[in-house]
């Protein structure tokens, strides 16, 4: 569904991604993984046409994009969820909701806010509420589902755990895996919690310092030493444990369950 | 900082300023002399706005204390006193920055530019007033500089004189901006919360960017008075304000040779155009576009002004790169 | 060296840090950790004075820092380093190594001016030490480089650098090796090892990076929820599950029992 | 009592010239807002829209309404050339750079204009003369009861669009938030070059409409408006747009009512109180009356 080839990034005189190349085929989640600052977020971007590649081509369905505007290829179908979350803080959730549909030309958007709100009933609630005034589990729901209005067929989603209690962070996978199991969406997810990641990803990717080190299904990388060492921490219990039991929980939901942010904003990244 | 280097470019300097007024027509000499004053402005403001980052769009006010604490002194007591009222000026306007520091401290880049603006016109205002009660409407007659009883060629002098002010205190700013003073200044600039971690005090370093600043300016507005012969209050207006803040912009800010490009070239294109375009109803014209225009185009095919641009360009000459900047 | 007491710090109704208390001895590395949000910037912010607290006391080196500016506390010899890099992008290396040294420059306004000799002495005499512990770093080539066009590790480097210029007695590092190559972690484990090693500087570190926390630090602080929920030596904190439990959430808790 | 009906009529002045700075801030807060770009030319692309109201009204006899339709379409062109070919080209510089290309504009409106429509103050010939009713002492003029239904109406009319239609919420993104507002596939150049037409458009109406108070035009006579557009929009906080409304209509009445005073130099230092009053709001609340306050972070 999307490719990328060779691709070449730079910001200024430093290199931020070299030599990239990708596939996502339709109806997988594909995650892309690698520590802070490897060039995850470079990458997406890139994707959504936000920042332009030196060199290399990428294709969507067979068509070029890396010269394409941003709203060209939204409304191709590629949207993104940012890190950060990134929503229009002083904006009503229903208005950031409105935005995920800018560029939808039938006007009836009512039927995709209803698929949001069967996923995050919590935002019903909130729905005349400042988005800025969200907890930071509700603002991620949010911005997932501003996201979902824009009916992507591809969807990118940057680090959606970051900041976010363990359990929130399950239940948006969750979430996640049933988009992908139920809807047929294809995923994009970067993040740098590889054990959560490999738990619903059809095949990983993993970028070092700006470039792509390894690729595989999960159970290859999994099983691969220097992957052990550098991702997934095995040499410390805690944050071991910690995501393998996560992971081994997210199962495709039987009923779309709530799920509501009991998390708090976190005040250690403003 | 080669040192070598940067002599050879100090003595340059010298020599071209030293010949010019020999060599070039009187009018031009008095041109010169007020665009050296507005070096000195600029250099003024560029120090307080380009490495502190403190926005002002008052500095006309500095102008105007400058130019009427040593218009008054002089025309009272004297052109002798020029020697005691030039730097006086320069203090007392010095002084009368820390005025301004105060909601410096407080405000934001925005809300500091209107707090400015005001203090540029209160100024204004509270200087007309004075010259109600001094019966000075027409502005005040300034006495050339004089030795004891012997008073001395006004445009040659003043040259001279606003010369080597400019070289003295380009050298001062020069030292400054190498020095922790200037460090301080841009890390409060770019970073308040790390220079504050790094035991820089905001209160202090921004009290010193706006005394030097006012102290440039004053000594600016006292050449000014005595170059042109009238202390006026009317003469610096928030125009002037903006022009100064224009010419540290086009030139490049935080850079000293840039506030001396931007200032020399505002300051010189009126009169060169003059010699080009006769008509005087095309000529408001043609100065407006051009002027305009120039900065619309400097800013987007030079965002980082004149300088900012040589400097960028030069690193595919080594060698003229060496010379522009010293390094 | 540090003693903090019953601090706590409320934004509106949300309790960031509440009634926490905690001591670090001189010449201790610890490490503060607990999930996102759970208020370990805040304690940093708190203790170098960027934040008032609503209650508590801070005491550092016999000084209660409260009665000191943000500006002041590194003349007590407490420095930090900054989650997302404090250093000056537009100045080189050597100005930002510089102004660590800030309070140790003592010329006045008219020797700066007059570049008095004085002043020329004290800028060689501190450009030297500059130049020395680049040069013991391994960075001595980046002196004049600006600090933007480094990479991140390296800025990460420079900052710690920086800090240690101000000759400090304690230093708070946040985040010293988040988003680092593997490559760079252990090049800032190996610094920080070597500049404690004489046990005349305490640290008081935040991260992540748990093999990079466990490994470095004497005593480990976990934070949830403003609160402090464990503190021991690094192995105590792995087993212990009311850790494990802020890490997972209640859920994932309850799976595990 | 004699005077506290002056001091009633002077505030009733006031809250008329109150409405149009609230206007003009109206335009430089939202072109502010979406774009960081505080525009110094507005003072002159509302003088280059008044005059061809002018030129509308006196050479091709338009009747009023006409005319301020004219300025209004030339100044929302004005804006989107202004936002295309000397904004946008300029986005790599220092915001602060960008405040120095505003002037640019400026000079180079004022040039043209000046060119065009010559340096004289020409007079501005008005339809609304005379007193629409009065109450005791009080008169309300036509004018001021225009002034104050064109500004409510405006400003209601654009805050009604900015809450209900889907480009004013794309206009409201956009300036939160201009990387999301992309990736939501918005296109963040076309709403700054709309943000700059109707900020322009605005500023023309208040332009228009004071005029006539300042018994005529000429290239200069829109530089103090914009000045104390600029200050109600700072003291209303710079980023809020019902606060550029509230501070335009403050520094209105207030500067009205220091002309009721009948000191001399009070009325003389006018400007300089009204500073000095700003200055001293702003120090205590230094993100003026209705913006956001900063968070103080790492």
């Amino acid at each position: 569904m999307l490719r990328l080839e060779d691709v070449d990034i730079s910001y200024g005189p430093i290199p931020a991604l070299k030599e990239i190349s990708l596939a996502i085929p339709q109806g997988q989640v594909v995650a892309l993984l690698g520590p802070n600052g490897a060039g995850k977020t470079t990458l997406l971007r890139t994707i959504s046409g936000i920042l332009r590649p030196q060199k290399g081509t990428i294709s969507f369905e067979g068509r070029r994009i890396e010269r394409a505007r941003t709203d060209k290829i939204v409304s191709a179908g590629i949207v993104q969820v940012p890190e950060g979350r990134q929503l229009f803080a002083d904006l009503s959730v229903l208005e950031n909701l409105r935005m995920g549909g800018f560029l939808r030309k039938d006007c009836d958007l009512q039927k995709d806010f209803d698929q949001v709100f069967s996923y995050f009933p919590v935002l019903r609630d909130r729905l005349s509420q400042a988005a800025g005034t969200l907890s930071g589990g509700e603002m991620q729901m949010l911005a997932i589902g501003r996201a979902l209005v824009a009916r992507p067929r591809l969807l990118l989603l940057d680090e959606p755990s970051l900041g976010l209690a363990p359990v929130i962070v399950q239940k948006l996978f969750t979430v996640i895996k049933d988009l992908n199991q139920r809807q047929g969406l294809t995923v994009l997810l970067a993040e740098q919690n590889a054990h959560l990641s490999l738990g619903i990803s059809h095949y990983a990717y993993v970028l070092e310092t700006g470039k792509l080190a390894l690729s595989g299904t999960p159970g290859e990388l999994r099983r691969n030493e220097a992957v052990q060492q550098l991702y997934l921490g095995t040499k410390t219990v805690v944050s071991h444990n910690k995501d393998r039991q996560i992971a081994a929980s997210i199962r495709p939901l039987a009923n779309v369950e709530e799920v509501r942010g009991e998390d708090r904003s976190d005040e250690d990244t403003h | 900082m080669n040192l070598a280097r940067e002599r050879t470019r100090w003595l340059i300097g010298i020599s071209i300023l030293g010949v010019l007024p020999f060599v070039l027509p009187g009018y031009w000499t008095y041109q010169l002399s007020l665009a050296g004053a507005s070096v000195l402005a600029a250099l003024g403001l560029n120090l307080l706005t380009g490495y502190a980052g403190q926005i002002s769009l008052g500095h006309a006010g500095f102008l105007a204390i400058g130019s009427y604490v040593a218009g008054l002194l002089t025309s009272s007591f004297g052109g002798s006193w020029f020697w005691i009222a030039l730097p006086l000026a320069g203090v007392i306007t010095g002084l009368t920055g820390l005025v301004l520091f105060i909601p410096a401290l407080r405000l934001g880049t925005i809300y500091l530019a209107i707090a400015t603006l005001g203090f540029g016109a209160a100024v204004t205002q509270v200087l007309l007033k004075l010259s109600e009660v001094t019966h000075t409407y027409e502005g005040i007659k300034v006495p050339g500089p004089a030795i004891g009883e012997i008073s001395l060629n006004r445009d040659l002098t003043m040259y001279f004189i606003t010369a080597g002010v400019v070289l003295a205190l380009l050298w001062i700013a020069r030292n400054v901006v190498h020095a922790k003073l200037g460090r301080a200044f841009i890390a409060i600039r770019d970073k308040e919360i790390a220079a504050e971690a790094m035991g820089i005090s905001l209160p202090q370093t921004k009290a010193y960017a706006f005394l030097i600043s006012a102290f440039y300016t004053g000594i600016a507005g006292a050449l000014h008075a005595h170059i042109v012969g009238i202390a006026q209050a009317e003469v610096f207006n928030l125009g002037t304000s903006i022009q100064l803040f224009s010419m540290i912009v086009l030139g490049g800010l935080a850079s000293l040779p840039g506030s001396i490009l931007g200032a020399l070239f505002l300051s010189l294109l009126p009169e060169l155009l003059k010699l080009l375009v006769a008509s005087q109803q095309y000529y408001n014209v043609i100065y407006g576009v051009l002027y305009g225009g120039l900065l619309v185009l400097v800013i987007i095919f030079m965002p980082y002004g004149i300088w900012g641009y040589l400097v960028r360009t030069s690193f595919k000459f080594p060698k003229a790169r060496k010379f522009l900047t010293g390094a | 060296m540090l003693k903090v007491n019953q601090l706590s710090k409320h934004f509106g109704g949300l309790k960031a840090v509440n009634d926490v208390s905690f001591e670090v001895r001189a010449g201790e590395i610890v490490g503060l950790i607990g999930p996102n949000g759970a208020g370990k910037t805040t304690v940093f912010n708190l203790i170098s004075r960027f934040l008032a607290p609503t209650s508590g006391q801070i005491e550092f080196d016999g000084h209660h820092l409260f009665k000191y500016r943000a500006s002041q506390v590194v003349h007590l010899g407490l420095v930090r380093t900054f989650q997302n890099i404090g250093l000056f992008p537009y100045m080189s290396v050597l100005d930002n190594l510089l102004l660590g040294q800030h309070r140790d420059f003592h010329a006045g306004i008219f020797s700066i001016a007059l570049n008095l000799p004085k002043a020329r002495r004290e800028e060689a005499l501190r450009t030297d030490e500059a130049l020395k512990l680049l040069g013991s770093l391994g960075l001595a080539t980046l002196q004049s480089s600006l600090v933007s066009s480094l990479p991140y590790g390296t800025q990460k480097l420079i900052e710690i650098a920086r800090a240690l210029m101000a000759k400090p007695k304690m230093l708070l590092l946040d985040e010293p090796v988040a988003g680092m190559t593997s490559f760079e972690k252990e090049r800032i484990r190996k610094l920080i090892q070597k500049i404690s090693a004489d046990g005349q500087l305490s640290i008081l570190l935040i991260d992540h990076d748990m093999s990079f926390v466990m490994e470095l630090c004497d005593r480990v602080i976990v934070l949830s929820f403003g609160q402090i929920i464990a503190e021991g030596a690094p192995e105590e904190i792995q087993k212990n599950p009311a850790v494990i439990e802020a890490y997972l959430g209640e859920e994932a808790a309850v799976v595990e029992t | 009592m004699e005077n506290l009906w002056l001091y009633l009529q002077f505030a009733i002045n006031g809250i008329a010239n109150g409405c149009l700075y609230a206007l003009m801030a109206l335009g430089m807060v939202l072109i502010f807002k979406t774009t960081d770009v505080v525009n110094f030319a507005q003072a002159d692309m509302t003088m280059l829209s008044t005059f061809v109201a002018y030129t509308a009204l006196t050479s091709w006899k338009w009747p009023f309404a006409g005319a301020l339709v004219a300025a209004i379409i030339a100044a929302f062109i004005v804006g989107l050339i202004v936002e295309r070919f000397a904004l946008r080209p300029a986005q790599n510089a220092p915001v602060i750079s960008l405040l120095i290309t505003t002037l640019g504009v400026a000079l180079i409106i004022n040039a043209v204009a000046g060119g065009i429509w010559g340096y004289q103050t020409l007079p501005f010939e008005y339809p609304l003369k005379g007193r629409l009713f009065s109450i005791g002492n009080l008169s309300f003029t036509k004018h001021n009861a225009l002034t104050v239904v064109v500004a409510l109406v405006l400003s209601l009319g654009f805050f009604a669009f900015l809450k209900f239609t889907k480009i004013g919420i794309a206009m409201r993104a956009t300036a939160q938030n201009k990387l999301a507002a992309r990736l939501m596939g918005i296109n963040v150049d076309r709403i700054s070059m709309l943000c700059w037409g109707i900020g322009a458009a605005i500023g023309a109406v208040a332009g228009v409409i004071i005029t006539p108070t300042i018994t005529g035009i000429n290239l200069n006579v829109m530089v103090s408006v914009m000045l104390k557009g600029f200050a109600a929009a700072v003291l209303g906080g710079f980023t809020s747009l019902p606060g550029a409304l509230v501070g335009g209509l403050l520094i209105g009445v207030i500067e009205n009512l220091f002309i009721a005073i009948p000191v001399d130099w009070v009325g003389q230092f006018r400007e300089t109180f009204v500073f000095a009053l700003i200055i001293l709001i702003l120090t205590v609340r230094p993100h003026g009356l209705l913006g956001e306050t900063a968070h103080r972070g790492t």
